[in-house]
């Protein structure tokens, strides 16, 4: 119960920091609450391994902390060091409208989940909510967002979107799938990060 | 043997990293004949769905229709490549380049085949993914401003639809977990088609729903297709035949699969869906493709245009479903065809712009030949094979509604017209402009900056041969089709209900 | 309307058999060549007519035959440019009239070429003496031999539907295709109705009468009378017909001149024929049918030379009006024959 | 390439494509109910000789006979680009493939070979002119191809069988009017006509001779199988709307004609003109089928399947005409040429014939099957029905009409270019073609000569196609008297009577002249009114003949005219003035431009919106697109 309880406020702090990343024009504090979002990602693969006991779920928490909580931004960091670019100026829409429209997103989600749920599925309408919540902030940021480095983070937010209900409906993908598309995730932020550079050398030249 | 259609590609993509770039050609012309060869092989001896690599990977009908197409559009950009690699680097690209070119050429065909040969949906998804990286910087090939944005969209809009995607598998996932509990199993497409009534149909359709969009954005489906064009229109012609002809298909064989469980769990409703958005796919080619003005942009929204056809096909089911597994390989064919022969007009020009290319018919008479040919099999004429595929899918469609089927062809005429304007005006036209002696110079410089005399000749012979028999082995498939290729695309029709007239 | 034919459209006159035996042939001959010769009378005497009417003293009725003499004594000035065409020309226009001739049935039933006379075939014979007239118009570069070609084929466009709608409309009227038989049709409605009385349902005067004011319009086109052309002046902006031999000379002008009379006669002989048809149907009855062919004719010289009298002539562009009223009444003349079925 | 040698592609070819087309013939006279199939691994090909299709495929092959004997002189001009026999050699066997085949695919594939090769001669030339024909041809092609292969598809719905043996009085009106809308496009029937004044003039002559004369003969082809073999009944409006695009085609195209200055353009549009006639024959024959007018049907039957043989004579000649006088006086345009026939005596007179044939003279063919259709014209008034009589009416008024038209407009032909002074160096240094040249030309109008005067033979032979098609006769006299049994009395038409009766006229005639005048004979310089004679801008000019005729159906083109002056000069002594004169297509001008404008400012609005430059805007499209299927998936499936 507790557990529960506990894995509940994870989730919740999953959604703040997406919220949080919605209000903040900052692209450093934007990877740190990535990292963070991860992080506590991370905590609730964990408590779901403690819970169910299940080998598989700890691998997930460990290849989560190594990819998603350290790798990733470690990477974005260098990256946004070499490019020397910290603010988001271009926006279609103001931070105060977009975090009234993440909001309601929220409740949208809290709709279509309520609305899907009722079929008695295991799984908590809760759970389902905030990944689905997450996940359509996440698009929201890409849409909203001009400058590269933000559609990264709204990329990387919907697939932690996806991480949640992955982990969430069900106790985790098999090992080697998840470790599959970890290391493409990986992979093509390396290949973002080195097409930012590159766009930005051509840009300047 | 099976095997060796994964690891010759590995093969190739470990000796691409330490051998020199001229070595590498022939090594890849070999070791592509080889895995030509071993699909062959495969082909001629399939009777039944065969697993290897302890059940990670699997053979059937369908993929196999794919893997053949693979194959042999693989052989022949090999083919090509060998004869680009040695014309760019006489025009002064640097060998590291096309090492590099090899490298990221390799792990892309590697991934691909392990995608398309996956029995386990998490590989196929891994293996999408990779083939998207792998091909990010090959699209960026030639690191210019507009190349570098291409690959930007291409990614980003690629990994957000695979991420789509990937929330498919994990519901899916979950839905088979109740049956085979949590392991591989469940997500072994065999295994998941043999327990489809078991399984929760709510979810299998949601599950259809975001495969349908996340791996539909890599189809290049409608709206989702904005990437298409631009990536398919920078990269290397032989990496944008490949891209055409190829990832699409591989793209397609996801929501396929997804489409194969539904339909074996009795879900019959995604069948609109697809045609929704083929039907919504072929709208928007048919509206752009008037207003493009790089060539190579045209070809792509012609094949957004065939996915659409071939989505169609499979949605409106029954003949049609023959025709689309026809155009799958056909248009590989000729979509190859197209994108290699406008490479040997990119490689002396390189100008992507359609004004600035005029009179091909004096400068690039065979080029300029095959583009025309290509263009009149692209829009299903024949004597070349695509008249077959298209014709077998409007017979579907004619079945299904006899004015949808009419508006499905106006579209179809839309497009052959954009298409067909762009590339005669670049065969015969004459350049616009006040008097004709101006023009001429102006064609001149526009065209050669300045090389004068500098046609054809100055491409590598097999640039000029490979298109040229990419087309004629589709005007032969018209006329004779192996009889082992046709077993499979009967049996693989089957599985979806489909069958073959004549 | 209801369909009165079920499965085809055959109509039968009994009558209309043609075997040619030696009295026909011979009567033919006699039709034939008594309206060759007489034709260029014809014109002469409208000409006459005219002259007096306007107070001149005028030429010989029969100055015409004097002219075509003549015309054939002296030599022929061909140009430097001209062709075969212009060798051959002339003698294609007349005999295309000649061959329209050997078909009417002036006033003997048989003609000699009867059993093929269709009336789309004698529209068509006419347009073929056009084509010969035009291109020998066009032959010696002159500069009014084009315009009168221009002109002719002008007048030849707007009246030739006419033409062809009158024909039609006979064709329909009657039941028949053939210009003998149509005319005898009416001839045999005419004195059904006039002498025994009997009441047909199928003779009816308005339509003649639209037909015949239609195809007098034709012929003052094709004719080249006033108020359309007129033939007597060389100013080249009325010209239309003489314009097309103004560079004949000698016997080609005279082949061309006695064309015209014949066409004159030609299209006086079928108007004659609307008007009131009386054709002899054996030897006995030739005197009398020839007697009033000629008192037919004379009339109609008149009637020619009095709308020549009091009209203007039109400027070019006013024809159309003037051969649109003709084709619109042969039209209507159509759609009444139609209804009388 | 060495030039030396190329003359033998054209040797090769010439050779092929005269004995390949007289092994048709030769077969098609060995059986007539051949049937064969050839299999490949999916498809099969099946071919029949049906009396229809060996009809045709005499006439395809005996046209590109006489074509090819033609062109293996005139092709000499082509030595340097020999794609050309290449091409015109497939294109002939396509045509000849397409005739025979005797299902769906084989028909479409051939069909689609055949546009192909043709298209590929259209822009033979490859200058810009030819680009834009090519362009609207093989576009409008396309369009046809697809209703026709839509209309096939149809009735493969129907039958399940894709031969067409299946088919007989299987489609439906809709079928059959798809059909006709996708063949329309390819005969140049006016709405659709667009391509063909384009495309026809800017291939090389014996290639415009080929499609001119044959190929859109292969429409009819099309249409007369749909109509008459596949038609399951009903639908007699289709006749009559037959009729009308027909009549609308026959006036029109002549129209244009006369209006143009470039040989071959005009006679482009006079094949539009002929097109038009066969169809109000096909209408007016199916309306009697489908009304059950059987003699009526024989009739109109006979005049389509004559006129198809007729035009396709006259027209080829001609167009074989115009490529000579482009090859030896070097220019099409008519306003540049005159006085050919001093120079180019024998080729001139053929050229007489080939125009008095298509003009529709008397003595020969082009009137006879002329003749044929206003008969079966005036038969349908007879029947009484209520549409057909006053459609009929309407008919003949255009038919007429453009039967006087097509006088003026090839008199206007021959006469500016044959007759008359040259008017440029051009032509006055023009030389008497190749004596192959001439025998390739003089063979069609031979033969046009004596199917108009001795029609009997080839009457007869089309006995055969009419009973294949319509399941009646009709009957011939061998004395060459076209004697119609059913409409006896009606009428009749006698073409060698009417030409004896003419020979024997003129001979008369002739020998009274010789006698009784003087035969003396002047050679002089015409009077031109005082200029110098040598002067041939005095001579009417070839616009301005037609210009009256204009003027009065001033509705039917849309014409813009200007004159310029050269602006540095004094006002009243001009040295030089422009006179232009554009004459547009109605229909292009107010159908199919603002049809091309609408789809092209559609796709603007439509690019804007689709595709954006626009990441963001990209990505919008790919969420909106997943909520719209989410929305679909809650709200509606579940």
């Amino acid at each position: 119960m507790l557990m529960e309880k506990i894995a509940e406020l994870f989730i919740i702090l999953i959604l703040v920091s997406v919220v949080l990343n919605v209000s903040s024009p900052f692209i450093k504090f934007a990877i740190k609450l990535y990292s963070f979002q991860s992080l506590m990602l991370a905590l609730y693969i964990l408590i779901g391994a403690v819970h169910f006991n299940s080998i598989n779920l700890y691998g997930s928490f460990v290849i989560t902390v190594i990819f998603k909580v350290i790798l990733i931004p470690y990477f974005l960091f260098k990256t946004l060091k070499r490019v020397k670019m910290d603010k988001e100026i271009d926006m279609y829409i103001g931070i105060p409208e977009a975090v009234v429209f993440a909001g309601s997103l929220t409740l949208l989600s809290n709709l279509i989940a309520q609305k899907i749920v009722t079929a008695g599925i295991t799984f908590g309408a809760f759970v389902f909510t905030i990944s689905l919540a997450t996940f359509l902030i996440g698009a929201m940021l890409m849409i909203t967002r001009k400058t590269l480095f933000s559609q990264i983070i709204g990329f990387l937010t919907i697939d932690n979107a996806i991480f949640l209900a992955a982990n969430s409906i069900t106790h985790g993908m098999p090992l080697l799938v998840e470790l599959g598309v970890l290391f493409d995730l990986f992979v093509s932020i390396l290949i973002l990060s080195i097409l930012i550079l590159n766009l930005k050398r051509s840009a300047a030249a | 043997m099976y095997e060796l259609v994964l690891i010759l590609p590995a093969v190739a993509l470990i000796f691409s990293v330490f051998t020199d770039v001229l070595l590498m050609s022939y090594l890849q012309l070999i070791i592509s004949t080889f895995v030509f060869l071993t699909v062959v092989a495969i082909s001629l001896s399939f009777h039944a769905i065969t697993v290897f690599f302890g059940g990670l990977f699997f053979v059937d009908y369908i993929n196999l229709v794919i893997l053949i197409t693979v194959s042999i559009l693989e052989l022949f950009v090999a083919f090509y490549s060998f004869g680009y690699v040695r014309t760019e680097i006489k025009h002064g690209l640097s060998k590291r380049k096309f090492k590099f070119y090899y490298f990221w050429k390799n792990l892309f065909i590697f991934s691909m085949m392990a995608s398309i040969m996956s029995n386990n949906l998490g590989i196929y998804w891994t293996g999408l993914e990779a083939t998207t990286l792998a091909t990010a910087l090959l699209v960026s090939f030639n690191r210019t401003k507009e190349s570098f944005e291409a690959t930007w969209k291409y990614v980003i809009m690629c990994s957000v639809g695979i991420a789509i995607g990937l929330f498919a598998i994990v519901i899916l996932y979950f839905t088979t977990s109740q049956v085979y509990g949590e392991s591989m199993k469940s997500l072994s497409f065999i295994n998941i088609i043999q327990a489809g009534s078991e399984l929760d149909k709510n979810f299998l359709m949601l599950a259809f729903i975001l495969a349908l969009v996340g791996f539909g954005t890599k189809v290049g489906f409608a709206p989702m297709h904005n990437w298409l064009p631009d990536a398919h229109s920078q990269g290397p012609s032989p990496v944008s035949a490949l891209l055409s002809g190829v990832l699409l298909n591989t793209a397609l064989l996801g929501i396929l699969r997804f489409y194969q469980i539904n339909a074996s769990a009795g879900i019959y409703y995604p069948r609109y869906f697809l045609i929704g958005f083929g039907f919504l796919t072929i709208l928007v080619s048919a509206l752009s493709i008037i207003k493009q003005k790089d060539y190579k942009r045209l070809f792509a929204f012609s094949s957004m245009e065939n996915m659409g056809l071939i989505a169609l096909g499979f949605g409106v089911g029954g003949i049609a479903v023959v025709g689309s597994l026809f155009q799958i390989l056909f248009h590989a064919l000729n979509k190859g065809a197209l994108f290699l022969s406008s490479g040997n007009v990119l490689a002396v020009t390189h100008e992507r712009k359609i004004d600035k290319i005029r009179s091909l018919s004096k400068h690039f008479p065979v080029t300029g030949l095959m583009l025309l040919f290509g263009v009149m099999g692209i829009s299903g004429m024949p004597p070349f094979a695509m008249f077959l595929g298209e014709i077998y899918i409007m017979f579907g469609v004619f079945k299904t509604n006899i004015w949808f089927g009419f508006l499905v062809f106006l579209l179809l005429i839309f497009i052959f017209a954009g298409l067909f304007s762009k590339i005669l005006k670049m065969y015969i036209g004459v350049k616009d402009g006040e008097n004709g002696q101006q023009n001429e110079n102006k064609a001149d410089s526009g065209t050669r900056k300045g090389k004068q005399n500098k046609g054809e000749k100055e491409i590598h012979p097999f640039m000029l041969y490979v298109p040229l028999i990419l087309l004629l082995i589709s005007s032969i498939l018209l006329f004779y089709m192996p009889s082992p290729f046709l077993h499979i695309v009967k049996s693989a029709s089957a599985e979806f209900g489909g069958k073959i007239i004549f | 309307m209801t369909k009165i034919l079920p499965a085809s459209f055959e109509v039968h006159i009994n009558d209309m058999t043609y075997n040619y035996n030696i009295q026909h042939i011979g009567i033919g001959i006699f039709q034939f060549v008594i309206i060759i010769l007489l034709s260029p009378f014809f014109a002469g005497f409208i000409h006459k007519l005219k002259q007096r009417a306007r107070g001149q003293k005028g030429i010989s009725i029969f100055q015409f035959y004097i002219n075509f003499n003549k015309l054939l004594k002296k030599e022929i000035v061909l140009s430097k440019d001209a062709t075969f065409v212009s060798n051959i020309a002339p003698y294609i226009v007349l005999v295309s009239y000649l061959v329209v001739l050997l078909m009417l049935p002036a006033f003997y039933r048989y003609s000699l070429l009867g059993i093929s006379s269709d009336v789309i075939l004698v529209a068509y014979t006419f347009a073929l003496s056009t084509f010969f007239m035009t291109l020998y118009a066009m032959d010696q570069g002159s500069a009014f031999g084009g315009l009168g070609a221009s002109r002719e084929w002008f007048l030849t466009v707007l009246s030739e539907p006419s033409l062809i709608f009158v024909f039609i409309s006979l064709a329909i009227y009657t039941k028949n295709g053939r210009i003998t038989g149509i005319f005898y049709f009416i001839q045999k409605e005419v004195s059904n109705t006039f002498l025994s009385g009997a009441h047909s349902n199928a003779i009816s005067i308005a339509i003649p009468f639209l037909l015949f004011v239609s195809l007098f319009i034709v012929s003052i086109s094709e004719n080249a009378r006033i108020p359309i052309d007129n033939p007597e002046t060389h100013l080249e902006l009325t010209m239309f017909h003489e314009a097309n031999i103004l560079e004949a000379s000698g016997k080609h002008l005279g082949i061309f001149e006695y064309g015209s009379y014949v066409k004159l006669t030609v299209f006086l002989t079928l108007m004659s024929l609307i008007l009131f048809p009386y054709m002899a149907v054996n030897i006995y009855q030739v005197p009398s049918a020839l007697a009033v062919y000629f008192l037919k004719m004379m009339i109609l010289c008149v009637f020619i030379a009095g709308v020549e009298i009091f009209n203007p002539k039109m400027r070019i562009f006013r024809v159309p009006n003037i051969l649109s009223v003709a084709f619109i009444l042969s039209l209507i003349a159509m759609i009444l024959s139609i209804r009388g079925f | 390439m060495n030039t030396k040698y190329n003359g033998i592609y054209r040797y090769f070819f010439g050779c092929l494509s005269i004995l390949i087309p007289a092994f048709f013939i030769a077969l098609s006279f060995y059986d007539f109910k051949q049937e064969f199939i050839i299999k490949s691994a999916l498809l099969s090909f099946s071919f029949k000789f049906d009396p229809l299709s060996v009809f045709f495929v005499i006439f395809i092959s005996a046209l590109s006979v006489f074509i090819s004997i033609f062109s293996i002189k005139y092709g000499d001009k082509y030595d340097k680009k020999p794609s050309l026999f290449f091409y015109s050699f497939f294109f002939v066997v396509s045509m000849i493939i397409l005739v025979i085949s005797n299902d769906i695919l084989t028909f479409l594939i051939f069909w689609e070979l055949m546009s192909i090769f043709s298209f590929l001669l259209v822009i033979y030339e490859g200058n810009e002119e030819s680009r834009k024909a090519g362009f609207l041809y093989f576009l409008m092609t396309h369009i046809g191809t697809v209703l026709i292969t839509a209309s096939f598809i149809m009735l493969y719905l129907k039958t399940s069988s894709l031969s067409f043996d299946y088919y007989k009085g299987t489609a439906g009106v809709i079928i059959i009017a798809i059909a006709i809308l996708g063949f329309s496009i390819k005969a140049g029937i006016m709405p659709f006509h667009t391509w063909l004044p384009y495309a026809h003039p800017v291939a090389p002559a014996n290639i415009s001779a080929i499609m001119s004369g044959i190929m859109v003969n292969m429409a009819i082809y099309g249409i007369l199988k749909f109509l008459f073999i596949f038609s399951s009944g009903g639908g007699a409006f289709l006749g009559i709307a037959l009729l009308t695009l027909g009549a609308l085609s026959a006036l029109l195209g002549i129209m244009y004609a006369m209006v143009q200055k470039d040989i071959k353009k005009l006679l482009a549009f006079s094949t539009i003109e002929n097109m038009g006639i066969i169809f109000m024959g096909m209408g007016v024959s199916y309306w009697a089928k489908i009304e059950n007018f059987k003699s009526l049907e024989y009739l109109a039957m006979l005049a389509v399947l004559l006129h198809i043989i007729n035009h396709g004579l006259s027209k080829s000649s001609l167009f074989m005409g115009s490529g000579l006088i482009d090859k030896y006086a070097h220019t099409r345009n008519m306003e540049r040429l005159g006085g050919l026939s001093k120079k180019m005596k024998q080729l001139s007179v053929l050229f007489l014939i080939g125009v008095m044939s298509i003009s529709a003279l008397p003595p020969l063919n082009g009137f006879l099957s002329e003749w044929y259709l206003y008969i079966s014209l005036i038969g349908s008034v007879f029947t009484g029905n209520l549409y057909m009589v006053y459609f009929s009416v309407i008919a003949i008024a255009l038919l007429s009409l453009s039967g006087a038209a097509a006088g003026a407009a090839f008199t206007k032909l021959f006469g500016i270019t044959f007759l008359g002074k040259p008017r440029t160096v051009n032509a006055e240094n023009a030389v008497e073609p190749h004596i192959i040249e001439r025998i390739g030309l003089a063979l069609p109008v031979l033969l046009c000569v004596f199917i108009g005067i001795y029609p009997y033979q080839i009457i007869s032979a089309l006995n055969a196609v009419m009973f294949y098609l319509t399941g009646g006769t009709v009957s011939v006299n061998p004395l060459s008297a076209v004697q119609i049994i059913h409409a006896r009395s009606f009428s009749l038409y006698a073409p060698g009577l009417i030409a004896i009766a003419f020979a024997a006229v003129l001979l008369i005639l002739f020998f009274y002249l010789r006698a009784f005048s003087a035969n003396k004979k002047r050679i002089f310089e015409t009077w031109s009114c005082g200029l110098d004679e040598k002067n041939s801008k005095a001579q009417y000019s070839g616009s301005g003949f037609s210009s009256s005729i204009m003027k009065v159906f001033s509705s039917f083109y849309s014409s813009v005219s200007e004159i310029n002056f050269e602006k540095d000069v004094k006002k009243y002594f001009r040295l030089k003035s422009v006179y232009t004169e554009e004459i547009n297509d109605i229909f292009e001008k107010y159908l199919y431009i603002p049809i091309g404008k609408l789809y092209l400012k559609l796709s603007d609005i439509f690019n804007v919106l689709a595709n954006s430059e626009n990441i963001n805007v990209s990505l919008g499209y790919l969420f909106l697109s997943l909520i719209v299927c989410f929305v679909i998936y809650i709200f509606i499936i579940r």
